[in-house]
């Protein structure tokens, strides 16, 4: 049923200046990195992607980061408040290949973190490009560490890592390596330019896309995009690049909450 | 020419399904991409003058047999929009569904699309509509006489109404309709409305509280309407109400449905539903040796 | 004491649930049987002046998420159902559902009765009654306060009105019931009404072609029912729709009911029904630390 | 779903003057003997016992008497014809013991003869009483010797078998033989009879009984039974008689569409 299901927030993480993980009991099934969930805060609701997956301890975390009025909400809530949460939506991550490089950038490193994780667990080699615009917005760095990925930072400022685009630092990395696959989560005009890049190396890779979303569950239509009209909460949000071909509007427009159209830039 | 084409108003139909309004149809690529997968036409989200956001999240959440949902009309307004209508790839006919608050609204932006799509749906009827733009018209029968009257005077391709179950006598309305110039009569719109409450929280789920109620839970009082319907008024009727696969479709078209539209259930079925649908009523009717869709429509009268 | 018991217009009751009219409800030794499975109260199937077979089968059909009926208010009239209610143990409180034509019927048969129960819910909204009966009256705000107002002058006990969800605007109704002197409103009676056809043979299944639906299906309207209700009459609200669990209950008790009915969902539970929610219901308040359900009742509004 | 599903007559058996069994495709489940079939003639809904279980063919009969408007209409049916069926219905006989006696009068024949095949069929030794008002009104002969159970006749007339009632020749029957179980239908006298012989005889018995029905499904209340309320349809139709003992108006009345009360006689 496409019902929220309310949930205590069991801890919360702070991650950055900007960005909290707040971790809730819940009964792992097969949730897939890459997935996310819809989460109402009582007053509003919003995808946000699962940013943890603990199938023993049965707990998920998701990760949100302070742009405006419902994160901001969230984030002034405390262990014990309560949360809705119905889910998971969309395809996720496939996991494939022996060795994969994964980039984030910003909060997109929320589903990163959890597919790098899940494809270490299995046996994957992960290579994380982790990309901030400063040091202290770097995520995850530790649980990457500890997930026996190799870590690859660069912050826009040079804070920390290499001083650069997570762009740069993947097509370092992809000219210095073999990787069987690519995932990536990020802003899209990164993930537009990774996408030509991944072309260039010819190498198999996934997308997570943003779109807005009213009902998460197919059917409003509010997410859909061009040209082939794939709803991204359903179909997506994870898009191999033969999809994202037929995404015309990847990396160019998204549409509002009316269904206007606004240019990416 | 195969057994499931129809005629619709003078407008042909490959076959009589359609994407109901408002069921990812706020874009071109997503009403095109309801042709591909086999609707026999498709009707575009409901429209209005200027962009609407419509109501914040959650507007819609799951009950038993269905769905509520308040988006609210959400829709980039009607000059967005004919961009997108430009976009239509046009293999199959396209209906606009428009919404407004008075005869005026509804001819001007009727007006304004009649020439890009192949007729118009007035959505007189939704539940959780903002400023008196829906339910509250099509459960006054003056006032949806007044606005069908008006919207035919100002375009000439055909003008389809779209009518809501929450009135005490629907067939009342359709009259009106019909005597005002409706070419066909859309029926239902969700249903209720109805509310869905949280138990842990007691709060009503949906933003807007309450939301309009679609899905197999409501085939029963759709299939009602029709037939009633059917019974007094004389223009073609199209069906709609939790319609999930060819039987749902057969039961319509028995009450008296001259096609119908699929909304809901794409939810549980995803957009192949318009697919399976096509095959099972060819097969039924090869079985059955029904030579068009025709013959089926109204049988439940006999 | 308990922490289910409730007060309804001075009635105890030793916890919110009644079995509702017409599931079940035909002869006492059914009303015993739910008062013993768990039942606060009882409501009889509704009776008449005369006794009525009602309608020829089929009299009830399943749809998805409940079932649609079409009964006909069978029942023995109101000197053999005495004798029933004669028999009834009185381990619970006992309302009788009453239906009749006009108000001179419904007082007649009001105060043949008023001996033998606690309370009177007045039927004005069974949507397939033969002869002008059922939600006829419902639908109509004076006819209702007349009746309302007729059974109110000839009995002390209290007198529930029971609304019918087809109508464009219940609040309405429910302010005229109010008016008229309704001590109580029972929310909903079965909705549409809607029609199932055979796919086969192209006929409506039911004998009277359509029928009232109920069940889980109905519950979100019936919701709404109650929570715009609570808002604009100040009498207490009996909850009834689609009720199968003890969170339904939560959720009418929410939404502004004192305490609610159950009907269609012993189809699918049996008369366990009210001991499973019973139990939920307890457990619920205990975990959460509520000591009544008067606590409970509302607080969707708040 | 109570729902009833269309299904063509397949073959026609003329029993006796009076009853007609309809033969139907029908996947078998688990059907019981002694549950019933809610048969919709597109006019009308009757409860019918099911007759004949065939799970290797996937057929079900129902065995139906001329009776009236409804019965009448179904006789004019022939093979091809359709009839709505919905069910199965109710809590069917128990098969229970290793020699049981079964005791049928008129048409109640028709779920004893099913049980009777039934039971034989796992290895019971069942003996059938079968009682009717005279010779050529005897039921289903041929089935229950080819059964192997033993038949023993008898009719009100004398014209085959003992002359009497089935309750006589079960009575010699049960003096005669040490039986486990007995189980019955037919005419409510004859089982009130049988009732209070069982409870001399001290053997465990289950009786199955007709009231009106409209819902089938437990819903109307049409068929339930003082004092305890119990739907036939549902708890019913066929009781142990620790059960009927506490059914008070067995032997004496049945209520009818209405729910006025008719006495039986
Ligand atoms: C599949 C998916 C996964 C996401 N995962 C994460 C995540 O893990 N962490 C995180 O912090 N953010 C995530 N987001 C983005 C997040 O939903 C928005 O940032 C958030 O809704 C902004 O809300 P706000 O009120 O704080 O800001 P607002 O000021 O309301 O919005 C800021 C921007 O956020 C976007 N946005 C707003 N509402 C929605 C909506 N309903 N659907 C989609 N986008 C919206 C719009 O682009 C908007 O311009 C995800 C979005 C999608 C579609
Ligand atoms: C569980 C059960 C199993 C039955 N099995 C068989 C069977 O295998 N074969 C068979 O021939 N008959 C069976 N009957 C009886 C059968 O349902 C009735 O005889 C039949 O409905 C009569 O219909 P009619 O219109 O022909 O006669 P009517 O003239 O309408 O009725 C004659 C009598 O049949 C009974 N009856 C009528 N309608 C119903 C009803 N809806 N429910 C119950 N009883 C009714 C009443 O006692 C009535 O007085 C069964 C009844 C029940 C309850
Ligand atoms: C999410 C959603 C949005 C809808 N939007 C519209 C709309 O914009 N205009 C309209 O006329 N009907 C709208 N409807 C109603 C449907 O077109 C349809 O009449 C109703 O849902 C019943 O059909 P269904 O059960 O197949 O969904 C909407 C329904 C849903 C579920
Ligand atoms: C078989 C059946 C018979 C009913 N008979 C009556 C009746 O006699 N009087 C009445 O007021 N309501 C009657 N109702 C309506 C119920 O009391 C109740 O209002 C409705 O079914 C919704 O509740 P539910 O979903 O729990 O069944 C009947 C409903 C059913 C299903
Ligand atoms: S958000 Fe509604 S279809 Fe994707
Ligand atoms: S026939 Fe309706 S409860 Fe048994």
């Amino acid at each position: 049923m496409h019902v929220p299901k309310i949930v205590k927030i069991k801890r919360i993480i702070e991650e950055s200046p900007t960005v909290k993980t707040f971790i809730f009991d819940w009964e792992v099934k097969n949730e897939i990195p890459g997935q996310f969930m819809m989460v109402w805060n009582l007053h509003d609701e919003k995808p946000m992607s699962i940013s943890m997956i603990d199938p023993l301890k049965n707990e998920i975390g998701i990760s949100i980061k302070n742009i405006g009025e419902f994160t901001g909400q969230v984030h002034e809530l405390t262990p014990g408040d309560k949360l809705g949460l119905r889910g998971p939506y969309g395809r996720g991550f496939h996991i494939a290949g022996s060795k994969v490089l994964a980039v984030g950038g910003g909060i997109g490193m929320a589903p990163i973190v959890a597919f790098s994780e899940e494809a270490s667990r299995i046996g994957v080699d992960v290579h994380v490009v982790s990309a901030a615009s400063t040091m202290n917005e770097l995520l995850f760095d530790d649980r990457i560490q500890r997930s026996r990925s190799k870590l690859l930072t660069c912050t826009d400022d040079g804070s920390h890592g290499l001083c650069g685009f997570g762009t740069d630092l993947a097509e370092k990395a992809m000219s210095e390596d073999d990787y069987d696959m690519i995932v990536s989560c990020g802003p899209e005009i990164m993930m537009k330019k990774l996408f030509e890049m991944v072309e260039k190396f010819k190498i198999p890779a996934q997308f997570s896309l943003e779109r807005y979303m009213k009902c998460g569950m197919g059917l409003c239509g509010q997410c859909c995009v061009d040209d082939l009209g794939w709803r991204v909460c359903v179909e997506g949000p994870v898009f191999w690049t033969d999809e994202l071909k037929m995404i015309t509007e990847f990396g160019k427009y998204k549409r509002d909450s009316s269904g206007v159209k606004h240019s990416i830039s | 020419m195969t057994i499931l084409e129809i005629k619709l108003c003078g407008i042909k139909m490959r076959n009589p399904t359609m994407l109901a309004a408002g069921i990812l149809g706020s874009t071109a690529s997503s009403l095109n991409w309801a042709a591909r997968s086999g609707a026999g036409a498709v009707v575009t989200k409901s429209f209005g003058l200027s962009p609407n956001k419509g109501y914040a999240n959650p507007t819609t959440v799951e009950v038993t047999g269905g769905v509520i949902n308040a988006i609210g009309l959400s829709n980039p307004g009607v000059d967005n929009f004919k961009d997108e209508l430009l976009k239509l790839n046009k293999s199959v006919p396209a209906i606009a569904s428009l919404y407004g608050a008075n005869p005026e609204e509804f001819s001007e932006i009727a007006t304004r699309v009649e020439g890009l799509v192949d007729a118009l749906e007035l959505n007189v009827s939704c539940p959780h509509a903002i400023g008196g733009c829906g339910s509250a018209i099509g459960q006054d029968p003056l006032l949806t006489a007044e606005i069908v009257g008006s919207v035919k005077k100002s375009v000439k391709i055909p003008v389809f109404v779209k009518l809501t179950p929450n009135v005490t006598d629907i067939v009342e309305i359709a009259l009106h309709a019909r005597d005002a110039g409706a070419d066909a009569l859309t029926m239902i719109n969700s249903l209720g409305p109805g509310m869905r409450i949280d138990i842990e929280t007691g709060k009503p789920i949906l933003k807007n509280k309450f939301g309009g109620l679609s899905g197999p839970a409501i085939k029963p009082v759709a299939i009602r309407c029709v037939y009633d319907v059917f019974d007094s008024v004389d223009i073609p009727i199209i069906g709609v109400g939790g319609i999930r696969d060819h039987e749902d479709v057969l039961e319509f078209l028995y009450a008296g449905a001259s096609c119908v539209q699929i909304g809901t259930s794409i939810m549980y079925e995803g957009m192949d539903i318009f697919g399976k649908i096509l095959n099972g009523l060819e097969r039924f009717m090869d079985e059955k040796g029904y030579g068009s869709v025709d013959e089926l429509v109204g049988i439940a009268h006999k």
